[in-house]
């Protein structure tokens, strides 16, 4: 074995570096500060975010390249992915002091987990080496099992926080398992294994080893039949931790669900009716469960599964027909549903007042007339969550509409119809309570509006109106992700290394 | 069947016994303890496979140091003589069980079978030496060395977090 | 920036401007509004003044890239079926707007809504690209379900939810159409185009529908019945009278007289030029939907204990009169269909406003707490005759002229048997004209004749700007009755241009994009070699006629088989 | 046959034991402590039998790295067979991390309820 130093490119590692390192000032400030006051640590964790999102900007376009003996991978997609979690860490931090003070834990640990949960998962989607991706998966989710844990004081909380860990602890010795799976019919732990692997006529190595793989990764991006955690943990965590992981958390898991499925071509025949069952079968589960709740954050909770359905279908559409359909579809509808739902999840927050928090439907009654603002935007981010032009959401539906009728899967574009319709109803019933005033007896106080919240709900509103303008430039970036040789590589299956003996490989 | 065959064996039947006992001893802290025979055990196993270093952490980290926790916190928790033991006739431990086993057949059927033949392997000379492992620790995975001592950080931040007083 | 998106940007920028003032400006937000809608409104006149009804093309073309990856673009124009619908969508406005002085419940989001509404429908009635026009339909839902549920009544949550959820259901499979037909097109061109005159140019040379199997019906289903459910035909109609009975007067108002009508130009837009065998081949069925609906919707009006309900079921069979004169496919039969439109717009919305200022009043909706009105109130019991007998289709009124041309294209179309249609349909139709006098003189009777109900005692007649207010329908009624060319003529063009889309065969129909061809005066098409200076046919160059005309106009009768006349 | 591994005390373990062995161990030990995590309601017991399962993949790990396929053992196994070992001392790592929150997390929710109970968990239904 020779010993060789790898060659670093400290401008790939760079933005990941930031995070980290913005995570140790702000703790180190947290144990300086002064007596309850979270505005530096605040300030410098925004600033940290504001810094690595431009970083993260200068490296779009760049060419594919990696560092860290390809322990970190930079292309179009893993950039654009680690933007989306860049900006959702951002918005959240916005609205999260004034809420965490409102809710008595204003715990100035929230922001550096935070940030570095953000870096689990920033890792998860810039890397091709699966023992990376399994290490981001448990930096990403230690800290919010952490986070989901934070209210102390709350009976929920704390069982969220227990059933969060417990589950995602059991996905992950799933995906851990699928892993050595890939391991042994190759050799690697990177994704190239897994062609490697199929090549090695282990076939059922690499078969069970992507859905092991899947088995994981399901829980941690919250598709059916693995979402019961979901709803709990949504409506047990602090609400901007609710926010926070609803979309970094299911970005991450997309990430690298995008980057295995799309290794995993050569299988298409037998994942892709499976995967696509996965799809129905999750958009429809949220969907229906999501109708009869009466808590509104476990309702978004459901209606973020029904989501993942959504997007699985995305991105099925473009594993199916990698030369043709991009990923900018699913870029597009992470951005969009990333504000929807955190710009959704931050008005529900105002709720919280002198450490009570009442997220029943109910318990929104009267928004309308306390705080217009907030109900405004909620309103908004439900309309556009329905998928209702002209929003974001609607075209972010729209496109995936043409990418799966594109890849010739109406089935699944027929069940996303359904889907949208049915979705309606409890969306409907949010929006109503917001705006219900009739009754004085029913009216909730709210926490006053902070700024921060206000920011919060400008730049979601902005986003969801704006996207609308603004879709052939961000499908434009969206579209080089696809055009990246390492997502689209693909061997020939004459190029395929032969299998040497019998199944065994034996002598 | 040699010396090493039946040497596996014992080895694999008391991993087994503790890992039976895990799951099915009624009190967590004879779980534990099947749990700490099992680590041990596969400790040795990791031996014959020729990881010494690995053997050694597992003893020790496993075995011993958080085997420790889980005991100190079980009997923080008081739940000694709390007894959860499964119900075999419960519907869940059936439907359980069923699922396990067919997943257990499949991977058996289709992975583990074609590899019982497999046995010559050529071997570097420094198989598993703790000198390997740095040298590959601090060279080609370094990065993933400084994020898993980022993750220890996190789990200490993340249980001071639940641990200390308000604010 | 043209006239077209001047006019649908004038309602936005006024809802911006309105949503900066404070709520307890109400006075400001309601005049704010009024100057809006105006400002909308003499900007629609400037579009009908520039308006030139010498071709079926459309005009006042827009065209800007949005998603040019996609062939997605803002494309806006204008022709003879839309320019009344904006006018109609305007006026409504408008009246809709000065009405709603009376409202004090949050002012502030109720004239946004009114004025994102107007924006909306402006936008649906002039846009030419499929997912432009998908945009606009939805766009509706949310203002209008905001009124319904904020300012509605007992049972509006009901009512919101309903509507809001039939039209949404409905269309996002016409939304999946679209992009069907995008993929089509760019199976074809290589290129994706939402473009409705793009689409419609390979619809007219066949090339489109070229062996695509029962693909053409599919989608042809998938359009009507998102547009009839918004027409709202039976057996889709069941949201129309919770929406109307929940809605404000204002609402009522504009979901009668203009949003009913975005499914019946959806269809005439985009389902007749775009589907024309499977048009042919549904006719039958389409057909007996509405004459279901005319007898359906007659039938359940008459006994219906509320006045508000009364109208909405009247609207079913009303819209059923539309449908059936579209799918005559006969050029009399379609200009009823189109004038109808209007004729309902103006009618039932002038009859929704009566009843929304006597609600104002009396604050009850049901015959009996109504009776002996007529001596009460004069001026408001001759206004009401005035509405109802247009309504019901009084000769010299509007009501008239729309469904004698319905039914008379009806009739033509069943006497030469074409389309599968039988001579049974036309004369069951008709019925729903009695029908509608029987229902609509036995409400005028249970409200204004009888001895006076005593609460009523104390009611003071109409004010004079609510008699200004609804004169201006009463305008039109007459004049809609007595010259109906004025709003006939402009459409005549387009009309039959659309209907030559579906009838003539693939390489014999108009073409909106291609500039090579026209119709003439006659309605024959005809080969244009050459144009002079203003864009007319040259005819020194010699006009040869692709297709005659087959049918009769009022300014030249050609008999029945031009070609070998000529 | 290159020499195997003279310093190790099970030197013939690779000639005399076949891959299937291990394998099916830690097969065995990952499939129990799956079924344990279903089955046990006490959520220190449960997060043991997730335990479990690491180290049945740990072995896993192993076992690949000391019998590579001919075709991995052909090309590079120094490299193949050293990956599988990093992996597994991640994964200690990692799991020591875990178990520092996890059982943190018991700790609190037993000082808020003072009896935890997995199957008790129901404040949140839907």
């Amino acid at each position: 074995m020779n010993t060789y130093i790898p060659a670093i490119d400290w401008a790939l590692a760079m933005p990941l570096i930031v995070i980290l390192g913005t995570g140790l000032v702000a703790l180190l400030i947290e144990m300086f500060r002064p007596k309850q006051n979270n505005n530096l640590i605040v300030g410098v964790s925004l600033a940290g975010l504001a810094y690595c999102f431009v970083l993260l900007v200068n490296q779009l376009g760049k060419p594919v390249a990696t560092t860290f003996s390809g322990m970190i991978l930079s292309d179009q997609f893993g950039t654009l992915a680690q933007l989306i979690i860049v900006g959702a860490t951002f918005l959240t931090f916005l609205f999260s002091e004034s809420y965490l003070r409102q809710k008595r834990i204003a715990f100035g640990e929230f922001y550096p987990m935070a940030l570095w949960s953000a870096a689990g998962g920033m890792m998860m989607v810039a890397t091709e080496n699966l023992l990376m991706m399994f290490i981001g998966l448990e930096v990403l989710s230690i800290a919010l099992y952490c986070l989901a844990g934070m209210s102390r004081g709350e009976r929920r909380s704390e069982e969220s926080a227990l059933k969060y860990f417990l589950l995602g602890a059991f996905a992950s010795a799933f995906f851990l398992y699928g892993i050595a799976f890939v391991y042994g019919s190759s050799g690697r732990i990177d994704l190239e294994g897994i062609h490697q692997g199929y090549g090695n006529a282990q076939d059922y190595f690499i078969v069970f080893a992507f859905a092991l793989i899947l088995v994981g990764l399901g829980f941690k991006a919250a598709l059916a039949p693995f979402h019961q955690w979901t709803p709990d943990v949504y409506q047990g965590a602090p609400t901007n931790v609710t926010a926070f992981m609803s979309v970094v958390s299911k970005m991450a898991a997309f990430g690298a669900l995008i980057r295995i499925l799309g290794y995993s071509y050569d299988l298409q025949e037998l994942w892709l009716p499976a995967i696509s069952g996965i799809a129905i079968l999750t958009m429809t589960v949220g969907n229906i469960a999501a109708l009869v709740q009466k808590d509104a954050k476990r309702a978004l909770g459901y209606s973020s599964i029904a989501h993942a359905g959504y997007l699985l279908v995305g991105v099925l559409a473009h594993i199916k027909m990698p030369d043709t359909i991009g990923l900018s579809t699913v870029i597009y509808y992470f951005i969009a549903y990333g504000v929807m739902t955190i710009g959704a999840f931050a008005m529900i927050s105002i709720t919280a007042k002198g450490g009570k928090e009442g997220t029943r439907t109910q318990d929104l009654n009267g928004m309308w007339r306390k705080a217009p603002f907030a109900a405004g935007i909620l309103f908004l981010c439900l309309v556009s969550l329905v998928g209702v032009p002209p929003t974001a959401g609607f075209f972010g539906k729209w496109a995936i509409f043409n990418d799966a009728l594109a890849a010739d899967l109406p089935v699944l574009a027929i069940a996303l119809a359904i889907n949208s319709c049915i979705s309606a109803f409890y969306y409907w019933q949010i929006a109503k309570a917001a705006f219900v005033d009739d009754d004085p007896a029913l009216q909730t106080d709210f926490a006053p509006v902070s700024g921060g919240l206000k920011l919060t709900g400008v730049l979601c509103a902005a986003m969801i109106l704006g996207l609308v303008l603004a879709i052939t430039p961000v499908m434009e970036i969206g579209k080089d992700s696809s055009a990246n040789p390492r997502i689209m590589k693909r061997i020939d299956p004459e190029d395929r290394p032969t299998p040497t003996g019998a199944n065994s490989a034996g002598n | 069947m040699t010396l090493n065959q039946i040497a596996f064996i014992v080895l694999s039947c008391l991993a087994l016994f503790g890992a039976v006992g895990v799951v099915f001893f009624n009190t967590p802290v004879r779980s534990a303890m099947a749990l700490v025979v099992n680590f041990f055990t596969l400790g040795l196993v990791y031996f014959m496979l020729g990881s010494e270093l690995i053997g050694i952490t597992q003893i020790m980290v496993y075995a011993g140091a958080i085997m420790v926790l889980f005991l100190f916190v079980i009997m923080i928790l008081k739940s000694t003589n709390d007894t959860d033991k499964p119900q075999l006739g419960e519907r869940r431990f059936i439907f359980s069980l069923l699922g396990a086993g067919v997943v257990f057949t499949m991977i058996y059927r289709y992975v583990i079978m074609p590899t019982m033949e497999r046995t010559n392997v050529q071997f570097t000379r420094t198989y598993g030496t703790p000198q390997e492992i740095g040298k590959t620790l601090f060279t080609q995975y370094a990065w993933p060395f400084e994020i898993v001592s980022m993750l220890l950080l996190v789990g200490i931040v993340g249980s001071i977090m639940l641990a200390k007083r308000r604010f | 920036m043209g006239v077209i998106t001047t006019t649908i940007l004038i309602p936005i920028i006024g809802m911006l401007l309105i949503l900066f003032v404070p709520e307890r400006f109400s006075k400001v937000t309601k005049w704010l509004t009024v100057i809006f809608t105006g400002a909308a409104f003499l900007s629609s006149l400037s579009i009908l003044n520039q308006f030139s009804k010498e071709t079926f093309r459309f005009q006042m073309l827009e065209v800007t890239k949005w998603i040019p990856n996609w062939g997605i673009q803002y494309k806006v124009g204008i022709d003879g079926i839309s320019i009344w619908l904006v006018l109609l969508t305007t006026l409504l406005t408008l009246l809709a707007a000065i009405f709603s002085f009376y409202i004090e419940h949050r002012t502030k989001v109720y004239f946004a809504m009114i004025l994102l509404l107007e924006a909306a429908m402006l936008g649906v009635f002039v846009s030419l690209d499929l997912i432009l026009f998908y945009t606009f339909f939805e766009a509706t839902l949310i203002p209008m379900a905001i009124m319904i549920y904020v300012w509605g009544g007992k049972n509006r949550n009901y009512a919101a939810i309903k509507f809001f959820i039939y039209t949404f259901s409905a269309s996002i499979f016409m939304l999946l159409g679209m992009i069907t037909l995008a993929k089509m097109h760019e199976k074809i061109v290589g290129q994706m185009s939402f473009d409705i005159t793009a689409i419609q140019a390979l619809v007219a040379s066949g090339e489109f529908w070229q062996n695509t199997g029962t693909m053409q019906t599919l989608l042809f289903w998938a359009f009507t019945i998102a547009l009839l459910v918004k027409c709202p035909m039976f057996p889709f109609h069941t949201w129309l009278p919770d929406a109307h009975t929940e809605a404000p007067t204002a609402g009522s108002v504009i979901l009668a007289g203009v949003l009913l009508k975005m499914g019946t130009y959806g269809l005439l837009r985009f389902v007749l030029p775009i589907f024309p065998e499977a048009t042919m081949a549904n006719v039958p069925i389409i057909m007996w939907l509405a004459i279901i609906g005319i007898i359906y919707g007659a039938a359940v009006a008459a006994v219906q204990p509320d006045v508000k309900k009364l109208v909405a079921y009247s609207s079913v069979a009303h819209m059923g009169f539309v449908v059936f004169g579209i799918f005559s496919l006969n050029q009399a039969g379609m200009m009823g269909g189109v004038y109808q439109q209007l004729n309902h717009g103006i009618s039932t919305g002038a009859l929704f406003l009566l009843i929304g200022l006597i609600y104002e009043r009396t604050h009850t909706r049901l015959f009996a707490d109504y009776g002996g009105l007529k001596s009460q109130m004069p001026i408001f019991s001759a206004l009401f005759l005035i509405v109802m007998l247009s309504s019901v289709g009084l000769p010299g009124m509007n009501g008239f002229i729309g469904e004698f041309l319905a039914l008379y294209g009806g009739f033509m179309s069943a006497a030469d048997g074409l389309y599968g249609m039988k001579i049974i349909m036309p004369l069951l139709a008709g019925t729903g004209v009695i029908l509608a006098a029987a229902y609509l003189l036995h409400m005028f009777r249970q409200v204004f004749y009888g001895p006076l109900n005593p609460k009523l005692a104390r009611l003071k007649d109409l004010k004079p700007w609510e008699v200004g207010l609804v004169g201006v329908f009463v305008i039109f009624i007459f004049w809609g009755g007595i010259y109906p060319n004025t709003f006939l003529k402009p459409m005549e063009k387009s009309v039959n241009a659309t209907r030559m889309m579906v009838t003539n065969g693939p390489g014999t129909r108009p073409v909106w994009s291609d500039d090579s061809h026209d119709i003439d005066n006659s309605g024959n098409l005809i080969q244009v070699n050459a144009r002079n200076a203003e864009g007319e046919p040259d005819t020194t160059q010699g006009i040869k006629i692709v297709k005659a005309a087959d049918y009769y106009t009022d300014t030249n009768v050609p008999p029945r088989n031009a070609q070998e006349a000529r | 046959m290159i020499p195997i591994l003279t310093h190790l005390p099970f030197a013939a373990v690779f000639d005399e034991i076949p891959l299937g062995w291990f394998l099916t161990l830690s097969l065995v030990m990952f499939t129990l402590g799956a079924v344990g995590v279903v089955v046990r309601r006490n959520p220190v017991v449960v997060f043991m039998c997730i335990e479990l399962m690491l180290n049945a993949v740990n072995l896993t790990f192993l076992a690949f790295a000391a019998y590579p396929t001919q075709m991995v053992a052909l090309s590079n196994p120094g490299e193949a067979a050293i990956t599988g070992q990093m992996v597994v001392i991640f994964v200690m790592a990692i799991a020591a991390a875990e178990v520092a929150v996890g059982l943190g997390i018991i700790m609190a929710i037993f000082r808020l309820r003072n009896e935890a109970d997995v199957d008790d968990m129901n404040t949140m239904r839907g």
